[in-house]
Parts: C-alpha cells; structure tokens; sequence
C-alpha cells in the first residue's frame, strides 16, 4: 500500500519535471510555431549556473530566478539573431538550425563548466524526507511538484487569459496584420522567446538537484522534452501536462514492474499513443482545409 | 558544370583505386558507403521534406543482419546484399506504417522512437547482437559465383565495391525521382492536400519512397560491416541519423550527389581536425548552422532549381 | 439514377451547427450552381462530399455507390474531383507537369517507377492537348507559382478537368476574376468532351444565374431552395436571405 | 590547447634528454627518431570527463619520464574515438597508416576496445588497453599483441563479492545494476562468487543505461530494508544513483557496495559529496594506496584533484610502455622481443606491482577494499581497507 | 493639407516593379477608388504602403512626414494609417473581443472606444465572446473595419472589401460604413474589384493598367467612359 502510494508519488514528481522540461519547448511551438532543439542547452545552461550560483555562497532561493535571468538573456540574444529570420520558416529549417546551434551550444558549455559531472549544494532545509506509510519521500521532490504545479498555472493564465497572450497568439496566426495594428512584434517574439528560454534554465536549476549537470544532459532532456510536448499534441499547456504524466507514469512504473524492458516499452507506448492519435493527446485547435 | 564535377570524380576514383593505400582506400569505401545510405537520406528529406530521425537504423539494422549472416552462415556478398535490402525496406515499411500518418514534428518524432526501438533490441539482445560490446570477427567478404569464390576483402575491392555500390544507387535514385512517382512525391511535398485531392493516397506514396530509400541504406547497410569487420549499437542509434543529417546538409539538400560530398567533408573534418582541437564540434556545427543560414541549399545546389530559374 | 445523392447531411464544429440536413440530387452532366452568404456551410459541404471531413450525420452517394469512409484521394479516383477556394497548384512544378501529375493517375501510371515511360508520354499528351484547348500552350514550361492570379485559377480548372471528372466541384472559380476572364474560364467547362457534372459555388450572380441550370440556395447550413434559375430568383425566401434589393 | 602544449613540451624535453644521453655514450638506437605513441580516447560523447583524465595522466607520466623513453623522444599523438567503435577504428587505421605509430594506449569504452583489437592485431601494433575492462579481453579475445595493464571485470565482481560474504553479510542482499554490457559482468561475476562462497543473493534490479530518476529502484529498495545494496554504476549514473539514494534517506540504511567506478575519486566522488560516504568498493586503484603516493601529490599539483581510474590508468599505462621500452633499448619494433620483456618481470606502479598473465597478456593486480570516509578536507576519500594481492583473471581457460 | 501624398512611387517584389511612377493624394473626407483587373498591382500598392513586404521607391508622405522604405509597419501604423485586409485578416482563434482589444494596445488618441464600438456595432456586441472563426463574411468585414477605427486611425487603407460577400452584405457593411467614414472626415483609398460599388461610394476613381495609372478623375467621368471600362476593367 505504501510502496504504491510512494510509487505513485514518485511518478508524479518524474512527470512534473518532465513537464518543466518540456513548458519551455512547448510554449514556443505552440505560440510561435517554433521548432527550439536549443532547448536542451537552455535547460543545461540553467543547471550549470544554479551550481555555479549555489557553490558560490549567494542565497540559495535566489538560484532559480539567477537561471531564468541568465537563460533568458542567452534566449534573447538568440531571438535577435538567428531566430528572428526562421520564425516563419518550415519546421525542417527550423530543426536544422537549432540542431546545429545545440551542438555548437553543447560544446561552448563543456569548454566553459568543464566535461566533469557537477551537482548543486543544497540548502539543508531541501534534504530532508517526509514518510509517508512508513516510507521515505525526499522534500525536494515535494518543492519540485508544488513548483512545477504553479508554475504551469502562472503560464496559462498568462498566455490563455490575458491580453498579452492575445497579442502572442495573434501574432504567431498572422504577424504582418498584428504589425499592422501599431503593435511591433518582433519585440513580442523577443519576449516570448526570452520567456521560453528563461523557463529552460529554472527548470535546469529546479532539476539539477535530481538530475546533476554534465556534458550530454542536454541532449536527454531535449529528447524528454521532445517526447512529452509531441505526445501531448504541440498544443495547448493542457497537452504538455497531459504528454508529461502519461510518459512519467510509464516510465516508472515500467521500471517498477518491467524494468529490463523499460527502455523498449516506454518507446513502444510512445509510438502506440501516437498510432491512436496522429495529433497527439490534447489536438490543437480547429484547422481549416 | 555538374557534368564536369561528374567527369572529375571518375578518374580521381580511379587513381584512387590504382595508387590509394589500403587506409586511404577503406576511408573512401567508408565515405561511399555511408553517403549512399545519406542519398538514400535525401530521397526523404529533400523530396519528400520527410525528415526521417530513424534513417540509421534502416542502415544498421541492415549492417546487423548481414554481419550475422556472415558470422553464422559464411554468406557471401550477394546474399549479404540481398538480406541487407530486404531488412532495410521491411524495417523501413514498419517505420513507414507508424510514421506516414504524420508530417513534420510527428513524423520526425515517431521515426525516432521506431529507430530507438531498434537500438533498444540491439543494445538489449546481448546473445545475438552482442549488447552494447557489439558483433566481432566478422569473416572477410568473398564472392562465391557457381562454385568459385573470389575474396572481396581486401580494401581495394571493398572500395571498388562500394563505388559501384554507390553509383548503382545514385542512378536508381535518379531514375526514381525522375519516374512519375518520383514527380508525384515532390508534389507531395508542397501540396499533400491538392495531392490527395488529385487522387493519390499520399500515404502509399510516403510509404513507397520509405521503402525504396530503406533498400538502398539496406544495400549500403550490408557493406558497412566488412569495412571496419566491426558492428555495433552506434550505428542504429538516433544520433546516428543526426549525424547523417548533418552530413546531407553539408553536402545540399535535395541534390543526391550533395549527399556523398557531405559525408566526406564530415568524416574528414572528424578524422583530420579532431587531432588538432577538442573543439571539432563545435566546429561542424558552427558550420552546419552557417551552411544551414546562408546557404540553405548547402554547398552543392539542386541542379534542377538552378536549371529552372 | 442520380450521379450524386446527398440525404441528411449534418454537421457542426463544436457548439456550431454549419450544416442541418441537405438534400439535394445532380444528374449526370448537369451544371448546378450553388450560392448563400458566407459562412453559410458551402465550403463545408464540399469538403463532405470530396471526403476531406466526415459528416456528423447523413450519407452521399455516387454513381449509386455509397462514399462512407472512403478518402478523398478514393473518390478522386471515381471521377469525384474537387478544386479548392485559395489556388493551390503546385507552385514549385511546371505547368504542363501538374496537368501530367493528374493525368498519370487516371491512366494508371501514378506510382509507376520501372516502365513509367509510356504513361508519362500519354499523360504529357494528354496535358498539352488541355493547354491547348485553353488556349495556353506558350506557357506549359513555365513554374505554376509564376503564372499570374488568373492563370492560376485557369491552371486549377484545367488540373481538375485532366482527371477526367464524373462531377467537379469547384469552390468559387472565379474568385478575384474580371468577369470577361470568369465567362471564358466556365466557359472552359462546356468544350471538354465528355463535359463533367459540375456543382459550382460563386459569388458573381450573373454567372452564375447565365451558367447554371440549376440553382441550389444554402442559408445558415440549410437549402432554402433548389430549382432553375427563374424560381429561384422569383422565391421570396431567397430574396430575404440573401439578394436583397439587388435582383 | 594545453594538451597540444604539453605534448610539445614533451617532445621538447625529449631533445634535451637526447641531447644528454648522447653525451653520456648510451648505445645509439634510431635515437634521433622520435617514439610515437598513440593514445586513442574519448574526447567527446559520453566519457569526455574520463578521456581527459586519462590524457593528462599519461601526459604527466611522459612529462615526468623527462620526455623520452627507453633512450628515445617520445611524441605522444592523441585521438578522440568520441566513444563510438566505428570512429575508434578509423582513427587507430589512421594512426598506423598515416602517422606511423609505434605504440598505442587508451580507450574507455569495452565496445571501441573490441572493435579495435582485430585491427591492430593484423597490423602487429603492441597495443595497451588502460581502461575498458571487458572479460571477453582476457578470454575469447584475447590477442598475443593487446596488453591490459588493468582489471577485468571479473576482478571487481569477484573480490566484492569475497568482501561482502565475508565483512557484510551472506544472504538478504540486493544487486542493482545499469543494463548493458558491463553492468550484467559487473553483476554476474559478483553473484556467481558470493553463490560460490555459499551466500544468496535476493532480488536483482536493473535500469536502463542512463536512467535519470532511480525513484522506482529506491522505493523498492526502502521497501526490501536489505542487507546490503550491491550496485554497478559510472559516471553521471553513479553520480545520480548516490544522491537519490541519500535524497531518500538510504544512505545510512543500507551498506552499499560495487565496484571501484560507483565512487570513483575523480569522476564521480566529487559530484556527489556527501552522498558516497560509507561505501564500500573494490578497485585495482586508490589514492590512499602507498604506490600511489607521489603521482597523487603530482596529479593534485597538475590539475587540482586527486585522481581517479582514468587519469591513473593513464599514468599507468604510460608507465607500463616505459618499462617495456626501457626492457628493449626503445626499440618495441621486434614485437616478441617488446611482449616478452613485457611478460618477464613484474612492473612497478602506481597502483602496485604489476605482472602479465603469459596466456593473455592481461594483468594480475592487488585490488583494494576501499571505503569512503571523510577526508582531512571533509569530503569523501576512498581509503584502502583491505588488498588482495595478486588477482588473477580466471583466463581463456575460465 | 492632404494626408496621404504619393510621389513617383513604384513597388513590386524585387526585379522589376510591378507599378511604377504611381502620383496620388488623398485627402480627409475624400473616398478614392483603385480600380484594375484582378494582378494588376492594388494589393500589392496597399502592402507596399503599409510596409508589408513589397519593395517601395519614390516619396511617400502621410500627413508631409516623410516614411522611410525602412519603417517597419506598426511605425506606419502609428503614423495613423490602418490597412483593413482583403478576407481573412481577423485572427480567427481570438475572439471578437480580443481582436477588437489588440488593436486598442497601441492606439492613437481618437473618439473610438471598444464601448462606442459595440454601440455601433451591435452584432459585434452580440458576438464578442466568438471566435474570429465563427464569423460570416459581412460580420468578419465589420470586425475589421472596427479594428482598424479603433487604432484611432485617420487614414484606411480598405483592400477589396466586397470580396465573397453576398449582395446583401456588401450594402449592409461596405456601402455604408465608407459612406460613414466620409463623414466622419477620414482618408480612405479603397482597392477594389467590384466597379459598381466602387464608383457608387468614392468621391475620386484611379484606374490602374500597364504598370501604372491610366485614369484619375471623378467617378461620373469613369462610369461614362465605357470604352476605358471595357479595355481596363474587363466590365
């Protein structure tokens, strides 16, 4: 009984870091209809200058938001150059290019952190556990999920509810009218892609204390990423969370029951998800033909 | 003009053939091999703007069979080749099973997990394909016509091999595109919809060029094991099919010949450069990315774009 | 026996109820136009009948054969041949090749890799004798996507009409048309032999009303009327909805 | 850059040592001709940390032997195999074609290692493997010219297993381990001594290879209470597999134990603080090791931490080919001259004597017990507890 | 003072211009109709001012400021000038309010308010929570005949308004809002393909052909010259 519920609670904690993996991802495909393989960089950069932040004796709290700053200044600089000229490109250029960036990102990170693996020091106050039934269930996870959880919330408002998403989904729908009303939106793309950065370097410095920092990380959370937003559909957050709970439930609890075949029954659920919805989980809204 | 460029590389084939050395030449073998199964790469990628991220798995699936048929039963190049175009195409018509519902994203994304699935069976199914330690001493390759054997295994048959490996598919593929289903693919690409519309199933059709693109990376497949002697689970891994991509951008997308001057600059670059800086990645993507900016037609232009504009 | 037959067709997009139960019959070769407001359902109808939407409710037949669950590239393939609203050639191709491209299909050659030669010849055969008959054989090497506007439209016609079509569909031909260039692009239809069935959306009522034998009027996902010009134009119901002062 | 650097400084020291030597009469082999070694490691990919460990080891060992070798200058030539076979290959066939190596050491990785061995066994290359510690190599692949002056997995696996029946417990134990190729040896050859010795195993668990959340494992591991915990991890796995494991509080639960890359000093030690304290491992190589003494103070000076498994198998590597060049006056191109004075007498070195096994030129060594306990600096140090003196691989015949 | 003053404009997509040596001026209250065969150039003039994409030489002043070809448009836009776009130009996954309030963001100060918006527009009011989407031809035509107003504009650009609407509409929503726009004392150049209704609500006609213009005059002269109609206007 316990071991299902701390099983369970396990999964959830997987499934939200996977989602802050993929929030970022997600928001610039489904705003901007942007394809980001820079992502898993972002993510990185973030968890490197959380280590960087938290080894230097600087308020531990101030960490995440350090990340976001640094991430999103890096996104920014992007955003002026080369993204702006691929924002109304096929996703084949698009992929291409921050492929090639991600590469070229990977390789400037190991020269500037090192190859070494690096992990944070965690305050005290993040290390302890709770028990639940009997057994053990570390705290930090307990602050990922609640992070993650309103960190969502935050994004959805801000990009479904406000006049601000407005203006960024009208944009992405047909920039040159936007443009048209007064409203200069190559600024707006900025923002939305400082934004979308920013999320990848605080969910690199809300993960570094599960996941640790090291050449090549980038690339498993880019895939992660890559996975839980085409699962959920390209779409809306709703898509994203739903994408990162199935993969999370499946991955760990293929591991509880199966987990020599893990590997093999995660892509398998992935291709069989996509088999019964060629558009993933949470369809994006009504197309015309 | 490219006609000259065609002219040039035959008689550099064939003083490379008659003076190379044995490295220089498995290099070149190396060079054709993959960039065949890169062309094949570009039948999808530039006609069918069907970025496949499972490409090498086609390729090494095919590499793996092969190398088991030799190890196990002692074939020769012809039922090699023959098993290696039939793993390619079957493995590449389940891929296309799954993936031709999708374009795009999906597409790119249900070819990878296909791919990595095959990885998995490779890196997991450690009695037959030796796990991540991969498949070793692998015969020599002859070739057994009647009841004569000619061995193939020294480096300048097997260049000599992979030369006409690669020739042999270039023109297929040639004719492929050229042929009206070939014309119809390209159409499909801009216009899937009006396509449909027009009476085609724009899946059998996706499928069709899947197929057809898994035998020849299946064909070169076969080949790649006798050139190292060596298989292993790199070579149907995801990253792999990055790295092919890579490759078809240096080289030019949608041009077939692009494809094999890729693969030969990337494998030189990380041959040469990597001896002089750690940095060679960055390097190749710094190239990549520019290649990609300012040249999207990479460094071999489309000949039928240049003839028609 | 009616080519096609529409009965019960429904439809809506969420809480939006597009469509609300047609039915209507064309005979073999006849020309029917079909008008209404926008956002009437016209072009929802279209992509019922051409199969690129399922209907919520209702059936369409063809050559009395029923269409359930067939794709559109299946019906395209019976003679049911569709065009679109925005021009959609194939830019990147050259002229004649999208007219062979549709050509090859019907003669059976579509996919062909290894003896594709003789289709592709009588399909080019095929097209150029279209070019001709429009009048547009000095452009047949030139990129689609370079024609002007107009030819562009023309070029869609004529891509339907190498299929062979049993019916057309044609959604708004002559959208963004001069009148004298939209009388000789349905004018196009009449000369090809065997002249296709034809249901036709429009806007311009003089062509419509000059071209049709028919007339179906659609309001808010209903027919509101459906007979010869005349009747339709003389129905108050009509005149309400949809021509106002102007007829 | 620095390593290119360093490598001319060698080349450099290696004139002025000629320079002396010719002074000092020493019989004259080719000896303005430059030995050529090839260090073939990853540079890039997934052991990038380790390749350049292992670089700077072999680095310091040439910068200490004054940049010469049996009388001669040594030009050490350095390859990145990114950690992939097919990449290995080529660049060892460019090392022997093009540049004309006399030697070759390295390689991390077990797949590139077996990859590579046909190749240089047909060009007759002495070939010294520093790293990749797959049995195959000491058994069905072994080769009369591939010399491995490190352990084999079974020498782990074994001695772990004589450990923990002896010092832990002999039964309500639990394995886990990643899933490929040398976590099931790792494993393997663990359970199968302890089975020897009359102990039990319970439960075996393994993970995906690059697993990122070992939360599943853990609970079950929380929910089993073991008696101990033997497990197979490296780099940033071990990393990962420790900090969740001290995440969930198991750390003081449950004695851990593995094999020496589940706390390497260098690679993984460092990351993961805290969390490796009190575990146990088996290791042909400790920085508390009195052999070790003086390369760890050098390596501390050199690049600010102490070693672990790569950088020392690098300096030992490095100090394997000196004895034996030293053995043939420089002169390794007679290949059974160069094996025998190989194969003859035992090689001192930094992690202990060091002697070939005539029927597959792997090495026997004293593996170390080492345990983590905190330092003078407060962080974990792998402190040899206990040494088996003299392990031997069990061999083509085994 | 006119507010909108082309001097020698020509415009195309790169090579050679599509129109050329372009003379116009537009003044407050004035209606002027572009009047040619269907690629002729009047999309591509509208664009080409508002500085969405087509390439632009010559002088081209709204209210005697000069715009540089380098201003990109919302610096256009602020200069009071809003293009309400040929079919489709309403973002049709936002609602109609939040179409409407996109174009408050950045507003010019004017008597247009989203109240005063729903007042005159009451089936926009009746409609604000619908997507764009789910609009007809004449309601999405007034949605974005408001939303340009609501920039505070003075100067409309109008491209083709008529297109896809049913007879009805085109009375109901183009005749008489530009009748209103009249009055109200703003610029409007109207592109348009419909001859009749052009010539039945603009106070001055041009007439493009042959890359440039043709005819400039009162729409009386226009309608009387039937020869011009038939060779340039295909009527």
């Amino acid at each position: 009984m316990g071991f299902y519920l701390i099983q369970t609670l396990n999964a959830v904690a997987f499934s939200v870091l996977l989602m802050l993996c993929g929030l970022g991802l997600s928001l610039v495909l489904s705003l901007m209809n942007f394809v980001n393989l820079t992502h898993g960089a972002s993510y990185l950069f973030g968890s490197y200058v959380a280590v960087v932040w938290l080894g230097s004796g600087a308020p531990w709290w101030l960490a995440v938001p350090a990340a976001f700053l640094a991430a999103a200044l890096a996104g920014l600089l992007l955003d002026r150059f080369p993204f702006a000229r691929f924002y109304g490109r096929n996703h084949l250029a698009q992929v291409l290019l921050t492929y090639g960036l991600s590469v070229m990102f990977a390789d400037l990170m190991r020269l500037g952190f090192g190859a070494e693996i690096r992990s944070p020091a965690l305050p005290d106050l993040l290390r302890g556990v709770v028990f639940v039934l009997g057994m053990p269930f570390p705290i930090y996870r307990l602050v990922l999920i609640l992070a993650g959880g309103v960190l969502a919330l935050v994004l959805w408002y801000l990009f479904d509810r406000t006049i601000w998403g407005a203006v960024v989904r009208a944009s992405v729908a047909d920039r040159r009218m936007v443009e048209t009303l007064g409203l200069d939106t190559s600024r707006v793309f900025a923002v939305v892609m400082a934004i979308a950065a920013g999320l990848g370097g605080l969910s690199g410095a809300l993960g570094v204390g599960m996941l640790s920092a090291y050449p090549g990380l980038d690339e498993e959370i880019l895939l992660h990423a890559l996975f839980v937003v085409v699962l959920g559909g390209l779409g809306t957050f709703r898509g994203t969370v739903a994408g990162a709970f199935i993969l999370g439930f499946a991955m760990t609890f293929a591991r509880v029951w199966l987990p020599e075949f893990a590997g093999f029954l995660t892509l398998l659920a992935i291709a069989l998800l996509l088999v019964l919805r060629p558009d993933g989980l949470v369809a994006p809204r009504l197309r015309q033909v | 003009m490219r006609a000259h460029a065609w002219l040039l590389c035959l008689p550099l084939a064939g003083l490379l053939a008659l003076f190379g050395g044995d490295y220089h030449l498995r290099f070149a073998a190396e060079i054709l091999i993959t960039g065949t199964a890169v062309m094949s790469l570009d039948i999808l990628v530039g006609q069918g703007r069907l970025v496949s991220l499972g490409h090498a798995a086609l390729f090494g699936g095919a590499a793996y069979v092969s190398a088991l048929l030799a190890i196990h039963a002692g074939a020769g190049l012809m039922p090699v080749l023959l098993a290696g175009i039939a793993t390619g195409m079957l493995l590449a018509l389940v891929m296309g099973l799954v993936a031709t519902r999708s374009v795009d994203l999906f597409f790119l994304i249900l070819t990878l997990v296909v791919g990595q699935m095959v990885y998995e069976l490779a890196f997991h199914w450690r009695t037959v394909t030796g796990g991540a330690d991969g498949l070793r001493g692998i015969p020599a390759l002859a070739l057994h016509l009647g009841g004569a054997s000619w061995p193939m295994s020294g480096a300048r048959s097997l260049f000599l091999l992979a030369a006409g490996l690669a020739l042999l598919a270039y023109l297929l593929a040639r004719s492929f595109l050229a042929a009206p289903i070939g014309r119809a693919l390209v159409a499909s690409r801009e216009q899937p919809v009006r396509l449909a519309a027009l009476g085609y199933e724009v899946r059998r059709l996706r499928l069709l060029a899947m197929v057809f693109a898994g035998g020849i990376a299946g064909a070169a497949g076969a080949l790649y094991p006798f050139v190292n002697l060596y298989v292993g689970p790199n070579l149907v891994h995801w990253s792999m099919s990055a790295t092919m991509i890579v490759m078809l951008v240096l080289g030019g997308v949608g041009t077939l010949h692009g494809a094999f001057v890729g693969t030969g600059l990337y494998l030189l670059v990380q041959t040469y450069l990597s001896s002089f800086t750690d940095r060679w990645q960055l390097l190749i993507g710094l190239l990549f990315v520019l290649i990609v900016i300012f040249l999207p037609d990479g460094i071999v232009r489309p000949g039928w774009r240049r003839r028609q504009a | 026996m009616n080519l096609l037959a529409l009965r019960g067709i429904r439809r809506s997009f969420g809480a939006l109820e597009v469509l609300r139960g047609i039915d209507l019959d064309m005979a073999e070769g006849e020309m029917l136009g079909l008008i209404g407001p926008n956002g009437a359902g016209k072009t929802t109808l279209f992509n019922l009948v051409s199969g690129f939407l399922p209907a919520d409710a209702g059936s369409v037949a063809f050559a009395g054969r029923d269409l359930q669950g067939l794709s559109p590239a299946a019906r395209a393939r019976m003679g049911l041949v569709r065009s679109f609203q925005k021009s959609l050639v194939f830019p990147g191709l050259p002229v004649v090749e999208n007219l062979a491209l549709a050509a090859r299909l019907r003669l059976g050659g579509g996919y062909r890799w290894w003896r594709g030669r003789a289709v592709a010849e009588e399909a080019a055969a095929r097209a150029t004798e279209l070019l001709d008959l429009a009048g547009l054989a000095g452009k047949a090497d030139t990129l689609a996507g370079a024609l002007p506007h107009g030819l562009q439209r023309v070029l869609d016609v004529l891509v339907a009409l190498a299929q062979r079509p049993r019916l057309l569909l044609l959604d708004e031909p002559t959208a963004g048309l001069a009148t004298d260039e939209a009388q000789r692009l349905l004018g196009l239809l009449r000369t090809v032999q065997p002249a296709p069935a034809v249901l036709l959306v429009a806007h311009d009522l003089d062509l419509v009303f000059g071209f049709c034998q028919r007339l179906a009027v659609l309001d808010l996902g209903r027919l509101i009327a459906v007979g010869p010009p005349d009747s339709v134009r003389a129905d108050p119901e009509v005149q309400r909805a949809y021509l106002g002062g102007l007829a | 850059m620095r390593p290119n650097l360093l490598t001319r400084r060698g080349v450099l020291l290696g004139t002025a040592g000629v320079a002396l030597a010719a002074h000092c009469g020493a019989p004259a082999v080719a000896r303005s001709e430059p030995l050529r070694i090839g260090l073939l490691t990853s540079l890039s990919g997934p052991f990038t940390s380790l390749g350049e460990s292992m670089r700077a080891g072999l680095e310091l060992l040439i910068a200490d032997a004054g940049g010469q070798m049996g009388g001669r200058p040594v030009e050490l030539l350095v390859e990145d195999d990114g950690g992939k076979p097919e990449e290995g290959l080529r660049k060892v066939r460019k090392l022997i074609a093009q540049d004309g190596i006399d030697v070759l050491g390295g390689v991390i990785s077990a797949g590139v290692a077996l990859a590579i061995r046909d190749v240089v066994t047909e060009a007759g290359l002495p070939t010294f493997i520093s790293n990749a510690s797959a049995n195959a190599l000491a058994r069905e692949a072994a080769s009369p010219l591939v010399f491995r002056p490190t352990k084999t997995s079974w020498m782990l696996g074994h001695t772990g297993a004589l450990w923990t029946f002896q010092n832990i417990a002999k039964d309500g134990g639990l394995t886990v381990g990643a899933d490929y190729a040398a976590g099931r040896e790792y494993i393997g050859d663990f359970v199968q001594t302890f089975q020897e010795q009359g102990g039990s195993v319970g439960t075996q668990l393994w993970t995906p290879l690059g697993t990122t959340d070992f939360s599943p494992i853990l609970t079950t591991i929380a929910a089993e209470q073991p008696s101990f915990v033997y497990a197979f991890f490296a780099g940033a796995d071990a990393v990962r597999f420790l900090q969740q494991m001290q995440e969930y509080q198991l750390q003081d639960l449950v004695k851990l134990i593995g094999p020496g890359a589940l706390f390497d000093q260098e690679d993984v030690v460092p990351a993961a603080g805290s969390a490796a304290l009190g575990g146990i491992n088996t290791f042909q190589q400790s920085p508390t090791a009195p052999a070790a003494h003086g390369f760890v103070e050098a390596y501390r000076a050199a690049r600010g931490r102490l070693p672990g498994e790569a950088s020392t198998a690098g300096y030992v590597t490095g100090q394997v080919i000196r004895a034996g060049l030293e053995a043939v006056a420089g002169d390794p191109s007679d290949r059974e001259r160069f094996r025998q004075a190989l194969l003859e007498q035992p090689i001192e070195t930094v992690i202990g004597p060091m002697r070939f096994d005539p029927r597959n030129n792997q090495a026997v060594l004293d593996i170390y017990v080492n345990e983590l306990v905190a330092g003078p600096d407060g962080q974990p140090l792998n402190t040899v507890v206990h040494t088996y003196a003299g392990v031997q691989d069990p061999g083509p015949a085994g | 003072m006119s507010l909108l003053c082309l001097r020698g404009v020509s415009v195309g997509h790169g090579g050679a211009p599509i129109l050329a040596g372009i003379e116009l001026e537009v003044g407050p209250g004035e209606v002027v109709a572009l009047l040619g065969r269907n690629g002729v150039g009047k999309t591509t003039l509208l664009h080409a001012l508002m500085g969405l994409g087509p390439v632009r030489r010559g002088s081209f002043l709204v209210k005697g400021q000069d715009v540089p070809t380098s201003w990109p448009p919302h610096r256009i836009a602020r200069l009071g000038l809003a293009l309400v776009p040929q079919g489709r130009g309403a973002f049709a996954a936002l609602t109609v309010e939040e179409n409407l309030r996109l174009a408050t963001l950045a507003a010019r100060p004017s008597a247009w308010t989203l109240a005063r918006v729903y007042a005159e527009f009451p089936r926009l009011a009746e409609r604000r929570r619908l997507p764009g989407a789910a609009l007809s031809g004449g309601e999405r035509q007034m949605l974005l005949i408001a939303r340009a107003l609501l920039t505070g504009a003075d100067i409309l650009l109008l491209d083709e308004p008529t297109e896809g609407l049913a007879p009805l509409a085109i009375e109901a929503v183009v005749v008489e809002q530009i009748r209103r726009l009249r009055e109200d004392g703003l610029a409007v150049l109207l592109a348009e393909q419909n001859v009749a209704v052009a010539l039945q609500v603009a106070t001055r006609a041009v007439v493009l052909a042959e890359g440039g213009i043709v005819f400039a005059g009162s729409p009386e002269e226009l309608a009387n010259d039937r020869d011009l109609q038939r060779r340039h206007l295909g009527v």
